[in-house]
């Protein structure tokens, strides 16, 4: 069976930390940073590498700040 | 010349249209002409009145304070007008619907027996061309040819078949005029 | 940190980016507030349909009032209430353009409500996005028409009692029987795959307006986690646990195939 | 020369509104100018193609108009009082957007529901700015059916010019009398839109947005200073008036639309009487003709200002006049129309010794 593998690009500098995404994520790959960005939020990065690039956290981030790559390895 | 007149009766008696059609002949003769309805909620019924005035030059005020000549349809019309009338000017009443008549000395009096002439043109609606017809006898304010017409102009085609008639009622007035 | 399989990041991998016809300019939406990810699906939609030079869109008055800062279309503000008014005088004269408006539900359903029923009622070929979250937002957290029964809001802070201060309304309902009403329906943006079924919707109703069927509306219940004081992750639950049982989801009124 | 007819002047200003190329007209019947929907929805359509639609309200005509001329189309919608009372909201939003479109105001008796006489009691409304904010319309105030027609296209050229909402403050007796009228040709609708306005965006070229909404206060009082310098530029070229007999005048009978009418037969009648009487009509009631109140008032005993009002344009009679003479007033409320007769009366009462 083909297995997924993605990443996410996250504009961190735009992130309001919401949270939604991390709740969105089947894999539970994205969690909240502890620095924060220039104004001032925590903001959602990979913590690990089981993202598949279903994308279900860029459809719920409301600021728009994910783009999502996935790659089919055969 | 100038005519400050004011037409009044009750509505449906078709004051504002003799009004109308008598501001169309003045155009036709290249005069200035004004007419301005009173206007009121009620469709129908209520009373009704508009001025005209057709001069040679242009109309400075349609609002006036005094008439030239009155036309009163009902008695509250010319009870409201009579004594708006210039000395020397001129009153036309029906005289059906105006049973007291004007008590001034001082002007002309036309009492027109409009309703019962209708009548025997069976047709009741001509009543206020036959008026229009005295009041062109007795003020010369246009041509009855020039009304007759500003009535082509002004109807609808569909009621040109009924001018003939409108014809008859104007002589008919006219010949109240002495 | 957050690079883990970079490696695929490539123009041939790309699943998902923000759509071209978003604005660069940072949303004002406080976190997790549901305007962003409405916006940025209308604003997919017209990407994908090719129509973002055929568009015009109005905004409202209420917290989507900066609508036309972030939608890379021509744009007009109206006055509170008056879009579907502005959209009927847009679209009117531009009959071949995609006419939208964005409302909130102070907006459309309080003040804007003649506005919006006679808009629709005529059959403007308009498609209007109506954000329903309950509550007035911009204002912070006052009683909406939509607030439901026995909610508590700044206005109403022993809960929504319908005795005295009416029922929530159902407006989407309220339209949709309207002969001019094309295409009615409710959605949500609290999972993702509402907001797959949000994003089909919309495109669906400015197909219809291409059509020419008539009155598009596409209320989606949405949150407000400011004014409800909890998290987004929270006004989502509240959202699904709350409101969606007295709004419920899906189509209320699709035109008849033909 | 155009074509010459007898019209109403609502209807006139409806006919006007075709052969100016008017792209759409939104509007809600109110008496006593009801009559330009009714004429609109005859044949203008099949005319020009030119959208009429009546609204459910005004509130929602003058957003129409905002919608459509923000679009860039040449767009009007009409009223009377009360109706012109609701859309005040709309018009502060249309100086603010700088929209150009022309509005007509058929005025009748007021406050309230009032009367649907004639009036001219909305005079503060319109040139004071009745909506929210500081902003001015322009303001041409029709005397007769011509006027009324011969506004429409002024209107139009003045609002596209400086970008704003011209309004024709007329009232109930001129949309409802009759005058020859001589019309203008048909004229083509536009077909080519200004670069701001939102028809669609152009492809390469940055969106376009309306907004008259500006959150930070520096920014809006920006759009403020852009405003009030177009009204001084407007102020200094747009002033219209006409005057009557004032060379050898020692006294001024004033007045707009009807009011001066009734105003110019009360000055026929005083001249008569052998009263040295002329007249000044502003045809802009905004911008407000100022300086020929200023010089003229020198050389008078008196200005008597006629109204159908309780006295609103006399407040900037006499702010022009600045003291240099007496300046009298006479008006009549409520749709009542003052005479010349009433006019004289007044006249002598004020200012010639003995009078009465």
């Amino acid at each position: 069976m083909a297995k997924l593998t993605g990443t996410v690009v996250i504009d961190i500098e735009h992130c309001k930390g919401c949270e939604l995404c991390i709740d969105a994520c089947p894999e539970k790959t994205l969690a909240l940073s502890k620095s924060i960005n220039k104004v001032g939020y925590r903001y959602a990065e990979q913590a690990n590498d089981n993202c598949t690039g279903c994308a279900n956290c860029s459809l719920m981030c409301p600021d728009s700040v994910i783009t999502v790559y996935r790659k089919i390895n055969k | 010349m100038t005519e400050e007149a004011i037409f009044a009766g009750f509505g449906g008696q078709g004051v504002l249209s003799m009004g109308m059609m008598l501001a169309y002949a003045g155009m036709i003769e290249n005069k200035e002409v004004c007419w301005m309805p009173s206007y009121g909620p009620e469709m129908r019924g209520g009373t009704a009145n508009c001025t005209i005035i057709v001069s040679d030059k242009p109309v400075s005020s349609p609002i006036v304070s005094t008439y030239d000549s009155v036309v009163a349809l009902n008695q509250p019309s010319l009870e409201k007008f009579e004594s708006k009338v210039k000395p020397g000017g001129v009153i036309i009443i029906e005289k059906s619907t105006v049973p007291v008549l004007p008590t001034r000395t001082d002007i002309t009096t036309y009492v027109v027996n409009g309703n019962e002439e209708a009548l025997k043109l069976k047709n009741l609606k001509v009543l206020n061309m036959i008026i229009l017809g005295a009041f062109l006898a007795a003020r010369k304010t246009v041509s009855p040819e020039n009304l007759v017409k500003a009535l082509y102009k002004a109807l609808p085609e569909r009621h040109h078949k009924l001018i003939p008639l409108n014809e008859e009622a104007i002589r008919i007035g006219m010949n109240f005029i002495k | 940190m957050s690079n883990f399989n970079s490696d695929i990041i490539s123009p041939e991998n790309l699943v998902y980016k923000k759509p071209s016809t978003l604005t660069d300019t940072p949303l004002h939406y406080c976190p997790g507030c549901g305007h962003g990810t409405v916006h940025k699906l209308l604003m997919e939609v017209i990407e994908e349909m090719g129509i973002q030079n055929d568009t015009i869109g109005v905004a409202p008055v209420g917290c989507s009032v900066f609508a036309y800062h972030y939608m890379d279309v021509d744009m007009q503000e109206a006055a509170h209430g008056r879009a579907c008014a502005v959209a009927t005088g847009i679209k009117r004269c531009f009959p071949e353009r995609y006419v939208f408006t964005y409302q909130g539900d102070g907006d459309l359903a309080a003040i804007g409500t003649a506005e919006t029923i006679h808009a629709a009622n005529r059959g403007e070929n308009i498609l209007t996005i109506f954000i329903n979250n309950g509550i007035y937002g911009m204002t912070s957290g006052q009683m909406a028409p939509t607030t439901l029964e026995g909610m508590v809001t700044t206005t109403s802070p022993h809960g929504r009692n319908v005795k005295e201060q009416g029922y929530p309304l159902k407006i989407s309902d309220l339209i949709a029987p309207l002969p001019g009403v094309a295409y009615v329906t409710r959605q949500s943006v609290h999972k993702p795959a509402n907001v797959r079924k949000l994003k089909k919707a919309i495109k669906q109703g400015l197909e219809y307006q291409k059509k020419g069927l008539g009155y598009c509306m596409i209320e989606v219940v949405s949150n407000c986690p400011s004014n409800l004081k909890i998290s987004a992750l929270e006004a989502n639950k509240f959202v699904e646990n709350e409101m969606l049982p007295f709004y419920p989801l899906g189509d209320i009124k699709v035109p008849e195939v033909k | 020369m155009g074509e010459i007819k007898l019209m109403k002047g609502n209807e006139a200003l409806a006919e006007a509104m075709i052969r100016e190329g008017c792209d759409a007209y939104f509007g809600y019947p109110i008496t006593p100018q009801s009559e330009v929907l009714e004429y609109l929805s005859i044949d203008a359509h099949k005319r020009t193609g030119m959208v009429v639609l009546q609204s459910e309200s005004e509130v929602s005509a003058i957003n129409m108009v905002y919608g459509a001329a923000a679009a860039g189309k040449r767009v009007m919608t009409t009223s009377s009082s009360p109706g012109m009372s609701l859309m005040q909201e709309g018009i502060s939003y249309i100086a603010s957007a700088e929209l150009p479109c022309v509005l007509a105001n058929v005025m009748r008796g007021g406050p309230g529901l009032g009367t649907i006489q004639p009036s001219q009691g909305d005079y503060f409304q319109s040139v004071k700015g009745g909506g929210h904010g500081d902003y001015h319309m322009i303001v041409l105030a029709p005397s007769s059916v011509q006027e009324m027609v011969n506004y429409v296209g002024l209107g139009f050229e003045l609002a596209e010019k400086y970008r704003t909402p011209v309004m024709l403050l007329a009232d109930g007796a001129i949309g409802q009398m009759m005058e020859k009228v001589e019309l203008p040709d048909q004229k083509p609708r536009k077909t080519v839109f200004p670069d701001w306005a939102t028809t669609g965006k152009i492809a390469g070229k940055p969106r376009r947005y309306i907004t008259s909404l500006n959150i930070k206060p520096e920014e809006m009082e920006k759009i403020n200073h852009i405003l009030q310098n177009k009204y001084a530029e407007i102020t200094k070229n747009e002033v219209r008036y006409v005057t009557k007999n004032i060379e050898d005048a020692e006294y001024i009978f004033t007045g707009f639309g009807l009011g001066a009418r009734i105003c110019t037969k009360a000055m026929e009648i005083a001249r008569e009487k052998g009263y040295k009487v002329g007249m000044i009509r502003p045809q802009t009631v905004w911008p407000f003709p100022t300086e020929i109140y200023n010089k003229t008032s020198k050389n008078l005993k008196g200005i008597l200002c006629v109204e159908m009002n309780a006295g609103q344009m006399v407040e900037d009679v006499k702010l022009s006049v600045n003291g240099q003479c007496p300046v009298e007033f006479y008006g009549r409320t409520g749709g009542m129309l003052p005479s010349p007769d009433e006019i004289i009366e007044k006249f002598e009462e004020c200012f010639i010794k003995g009078g009465k």
